[in-house]
């Protein structure tokens, strides 16, 4: 048993985080909080050049075929830096479900893409308000092209293409829903950004009309392969959450021993102390469930579905709790557009929702855990 | 025990309602009640001026701060009288956010500190909404030690010169007056060096630049004194004595954000009784029922403090720092309604858009504005404190600061 | 409007509290605590020459004919004292009963004996686990004779009559439930002294085996006084959580000021204050909660249903957190047996429960204010 | 990132598991697996003499204090051969109680302090389970100010003589020897005049008496001291600075308490698992879902966190004050379990007897315990200044009683 990352993973942390404290200080996020871009493209074309797009994408499709726990700590530093770019999008989502069930054919076309910073991918699921549900999904395919709305789609105004999750059945079954491949610049596709709490990270309706859409998967298979890259993505986005929960303590507990207050550092005053332990501790406790998230999701181990969902419960109750706190802490000051820790806070209520909603992930953790009781 | 009116209490009730209903700028009624924490009230009209003409005529009328005496512009109402009006008034009592300040903090410092030509003079204009004031005391380096002020004032002649800078000034682009707290002796320790002025906020070398807040929005300002002159006349209470002459205010102040403070449960209350989740009525998931019930008890919680407050209130008895309480349970109250009400629509709650604004958009709203709660009048630390020490009679934190002339106090943490 | 008591309730909770602070000192409720005695009868002869066992007893019935209000204020100091009698089974249950259902016969009958002290009630509701239902209502009425066994029944082993609701119907509906009155002392009833976590207020199974019954109320008309009965027992008990809450909080407030460590009281330490802050937060919510819930029960008020759930959660809430924070504010000592902290600590885990437990009130009071709501 | 055993591990574990097959007291496994926290686990032996045989039954196998030299009467094993034991050894884990403090503090004290001649004489039979030993550290007015003790040690040519008092000994009442802490001079600041010695608690003068507990039962002891004479060759490390030696046995107290405690999650998820509420199964119920989870990913986080912690271990890292979170965690979160579990239940909740007791028994017997979970081995409180200050690197309380003579503090708070 080793439950850590080994060194050559954690030198890739060790990378990551120089190179994105270099290419993506606040001020960098703040270009695309404050609408001056849709995403920070320099720092998506760094991030590829780099290999951090395709880390996780074999290198017979031009990624670098290291695997999933080296993207665990990309995504962590991802969080850390509240990076400005589609990175759950593409890599979280559109990859994982072309590795998942792609073609070889559709993995050359998008792969590649993706890797090298050329494609942004997403995951067009929701259909306005809701959680993760197979009735939920009203979008018709037939005859390979797709008719109806999807709201909100993460990063969709800027993305090349999607995967979208259709009804092909009426049966009331998981059976009924299956997923396709949209090329969105190739016409049909009508995109919209939508406003939302963290401009840092888009969100856009897609109204589909007859758009060119190509199966991935088989027919029917839509609901299974969905619920896998879900989960897959859970994980990873709780890496993130974990890095920014952590950025947000360090943030704290900056401010605290800088911050004199009555003579003394406002973090020589037990309130200020138990607040920043009470952070550590959630932050701590997330960490340890996304590692076990991680070897799950590395392994492809039958634990995953709860793992997953634990890692994503701890996490994004890790996340909320330290950014809203790491305010708390900075006071009147972290409640100013001039001082960062809103931008975390931000990213916080949203990375809580973007999967489905922590209601929704509770509930999914004791089914499985159910599930896997009574097997 | 009794919730009902009494003769006099109904008499007082039907003539306020009778005027409210004849004279209230309905137009706004709805968009008014549709409003929560974090969101600007009106669409297609100026706020301001919508407020300031509902007050003007308030005034006219003889229902300007009520519990004022009649020679200052008020009606010299008893606090029961002041909670029928607030019924009665319901959501028209939302226009009255711009006049927090000054009616709760600055008049009331007035009263007890200035000259009685000056209170002629100034308190009608205040009450009538004619003037709008604001209140000067926070600073960049002060925070919950309010008392760490930097802001000089200095005696030249008759006058006293200013300079330094205030911040979280609700109001100041729009104020006309606003009352100071300044270092005048920075030698002595931090309490005694303190004096308390008032002042014309059109005086040359004041200038305010807008705060911009987390929520994008921008309420409050940063105020900056550049010699800025101030008649003695001016100076509330005495010289150095600046500190007691705040705690009236500062107690004001949390009392009149206590009270204000949104918890934010009857938004989620309506929401969840229309929201339709995957399994059917929001209302009917027990999980939603549990969490809806621990808001619903500390919402009425609150309700009824207040309302035993009030009554003990008109026994002539002092309101005490058990107010704090309000504060303290609605600031990270809302933060959390506003959170829950995301969850409930899933991944759209995302959304803020004025597309989703009647549901998402309020509570997102909220969302982005709650922090602010949470730390404005003084921190959850400091209400907590307040209650230890004030209500409970714990010992006040080991005060390093205390005997120690304010210009000996550390201002950095580590090198 | 005046939300408080008057002068003269105040008075008389400062009575009741002198006579209980004389005749009920924790040396007293030990006795009880220890197994010495089923009960405080001394106590119990006390309060009846006081007139507080029948203060809202008509003076027809030989009460004080004072009301419910005084009724609350006494019930507050009984929590504070934790007094080891049945005061709630007999007062806010049997006694809340007859009034409300008996015939002039039967109030004759009992409430002088109650107001004298000469006869202890209850109310057999329960029959094993859950909440009430009547659904979960299994024991039989037949031919003026009960058949069944309940469990717990409140201060049912020293009982000398209990309130018993029993099935008379079978249609699923709630009119299939009725309450009977049943001479515990009449034969036909054995009753079993059960363990539970409070010793100073006893738990018992009551069997009926063609026990003599006579009915309370009109047929079918049970449940419908039942749910009035627990309001309004639930408007009483909150009071007794709030008087342990607030001596609770008062305890560790006194231990915080004379305790020293590291040189100082531990009370000066912020982590202990905030701890006492939030205890007094809870205790005064559910004071004021309580309070509302004392004007609609004495003004027998439509918002009593509601009124009466929000004041027993809240009390419930700060009984719980008030006693187990005095424990940790205690440290070790608050963990002995001599400490008087664990009877406060066993009384509010106990009162969690005795009405149906937290989620059940939850449930309805959501349901309360929903039914307001669509009127 | 590797779950798998190594094959070295693989056979370790195959090897454990054999002997534990072979040798166990399988009579007892089903009652000790049920048992948790508050229960006394068995209803017809006597749990000491069952203990002590597993124990004995263990080292002569070469399965005792596996971590320990072998000359000491270990298997000198890795931390990973550690945890594979435990996995292994599984609900016969739970005899090793009344072994912890021995094993996990005295122990490791007497290593890092004793002689050479000392170990090799008492660490064996210690860790055989021979002699039990207990450790003699908190005071009644000690408390979470472990340094505040006051019992005192008397040099008398080559003997100490011993008179004060300990509370809080666990198992002093079966226990051969313990550690003790003692002030050896009390004009000097506390920390600088203690000093730390092993014992015969068979000795003349020290008097042992059960502590009630708030659960009825009695774990702990007091332990008197009248005159009670130790030779100075019983010192562990050098006059006058038993502060030292003690932080190691207490950080290792903290350590292994939070290992051992119990979060009452396992137990709560079997019970809602097959408890039947009026509508369905629990387990189906949002409401009772919602907990659950929020329960489950406290308890994973947890476990996961202490493997973490032994595969640092196991690299050669020294375990840190990051440890300190299990407790923490645990402890308010096996009480809000143990509340729950009854509320489940609904108002037969309140009875915990015999006929009750597979369910209602088991986490009454938590609630009553629970509380002393958040103060044993450092409150809460001083767990979260641990993490402060020792993990985050914040400053340390204002100490008013650092560099003052020990007789010269205050011991009263209000006159």
């Amino acid at each position: 048993m080793n439950f850590d990352f080994s060194d050559e993973q954690k030198q890739m942390r060790d990378a990551a985080r120089k190179f994105l404290a270099e290419k993506c200080p606040p001020k960098a996020v703040r270009e695309v909080l404050d609408g001056k871009a849709a995403y920070d493209k320099q720092l998506w074309k760094g991030l590829a050049e780099m290999g951090f797009l395709g880390v996780a994408i074999p290198e017979q499709f031009g990624g670098a075929g290291a695997g999933h726990l080296e993207l665990c700590v990309i995504a962590e530093e991802m969080g850390r830096a509240n990076a400005p770019v589609p990175f759950s999008s593409t890599v979280y989502l559109a990859a994982e479900a072309l590795l998942l069930a792609g073609s070889d054919a559709q993995k050359q076309k998008w792969l590649p893409k993706i890797a090298s910073g050329e494609a942004i991918g997403t995951l067009a699921l929701f259909e306005g308000k809701g959680n993760p549900s197979p009735k939920a999904i009203k979008l018709q395919a037939s005859g390979g092209t797709l008719s109806g709305v999807k709201k909100p789609v993460p990063d969709g105004a800027i993305a090349d293409f999607a995967v979208v999750a259709a009804r092909t059945g009426s049966t009331g079954r998981d059976s009924d829903i299956s997923l396709f491949l949209v090329d969105l610049k190739a016409g049909g596709v009508e995109a919209k950004s939508l406003t939302n709490i963290d401009p840092t990270r888009g969100q856009a309706e897609l109204t589909f009309k007859n758009a060119k859409a190509e199966p991935l998967g088989a027919a029917g298979d839509g609901w299974s392969i969905l619920t896998q890259v879900l989960d897959r993505a859970a994980v990873l986005l709780a890496f993130e959450q974990v890095g920014g929960s952590d950025r947000a303590l360090e943030m704290g507990r900056d401010y605290a021993l800088d911050r004199i207050a009555f003579g003394r550092p406002i973090g020589s005053f037990q309130a200020v102390k138990h607040i920043l332990a009470d952070m550590y501790v959630s932050a701590t406790l997330a960490r340890s469930n996304c590692y076990y998230g991680a070897w799950a999701l590395s392994t492809n181990a039958s634990e995953l579905p709860e793992a997953a969902a634990a890692a994503r419960i701890s996490a994004t109750q890790a996340f909320q709790h330290c950014s809203k706190n790491n305010i708390q802490v900075h006071g009147g000051m972290g409640f100013t557009w001039e001082f960062d820790c809103h931008m975390y806070y931000r990213r916080a209520n949203a990375t809580a929702l973007t999967l489905g909603s922590l209601s929704y992930w509770e509930d999914q953790l004791i089914d499985r855990m159910r599930k896997k009781n009574a097997a | 025990m009794n919730f009902d009116d009494t003769p006099q209490e109904a008499a007082f009730r039907a003539e306020a309602r009778a005027w409210i209903q004849a004279n209230a700028p309905k137009q706004y009624e709805e968009e008014l009640r549709k409003s929560s924490l974090g969101r600007t009230v009106l669409k297609d009209a100026n706020i301001l001026e919508v407020a300031k003409a509902w007050q003007k005529k308030k005034a006219d009328a003889g229902w300007a701060c009520l519990h004022w005496p009649k020679e200052y512009g008020g009606r010299g109402s008893s606090p029961i009288e002041r909670v029928i009006w607030q019924q009665e008034e319901g959501p028209f009592g939302k226009l009255s956010g711009m006049f927090i300040i000054g009616h709760g903090m600055c008049g009331p410092t007035m009263m007890a500190f200035a000259g009685e030509e000056q209170k002629r003079k100034y308190l009608p204009p205040l009450a009538s909404g004619e003037k709008v004031w604001c209140q000067l005391f926070s600073e960049p380096a002060g925070g919950s030690d309010v008392a760490g002020l930097r802001t000089r004032a200095e005696k030249k002649g008759d006058d006293w010169i200013i300079n330094g800078q205030k911040i979280w000034t609700s109001g100041a682009h729009y104020s006309d007056y606003g009352i100071l707290l300044t270092r005048t002796d920075p030698t002595v320790p931090k309490h005694k060096g303190l004096t308390m002025f008032f002042l014309d906020m059109k005086s040359p070398g004041v200038e305010v630049r807008p705060i911009k807040q987390a929520s994008g929005q921008s309420d409050f300002n940063e105020v900056y004194f550049t010699d800025v002159k101030i008649p003695d006349s001016q100076r509330l209470g005495a010289v150095n004595d600046g500190w007691n002459v705040s705690l009236t205010t500062l107690m004001n102040e949390r009392m009149s954000i206590g009270a204000g403070v949104s918890t934010g449960f009857p938004e989620l209350f309506d929401f969840c009784n229309s929201l339709m989740l995957e399994d059917g009525p929001a209302i009917e998931d027990r999980n939603v029922r549990s969490k809806l019930a621990n808001y619903a008890v500390k919402a009425s919680g609150l309700r009824y403090t207040s309302m035993r407050a009030i009554s003990a209130l008109s026994k002539g008895e002092r309101p005490g720092p058990e107010n704090s309480i309000g504060k303290l349970v609605a600031g990270s109250m809302v933060q959390e309604v506003a959170m829950y009400a995301l969850d409930l629509q899933g991944a759209a709650g995302v959304l803020s858009g004025p597309e989703d604004a009647e549901v998402a958009g309020k509570f997102q709203a909220m969302l982005l504005r709650a922090p602010g709660t949470r730390v404005e009048g003084g921190t959850d630390e400091i209400m907590r404190n307040i209650i230890a020490e004030r209500v409970l009679g714990l010992p006040g934190d080991i005060r390093v600061d205390k005997d120690v002339p304010f210009n000996k106090i550390p201002t950095k943490g580590r090198a």
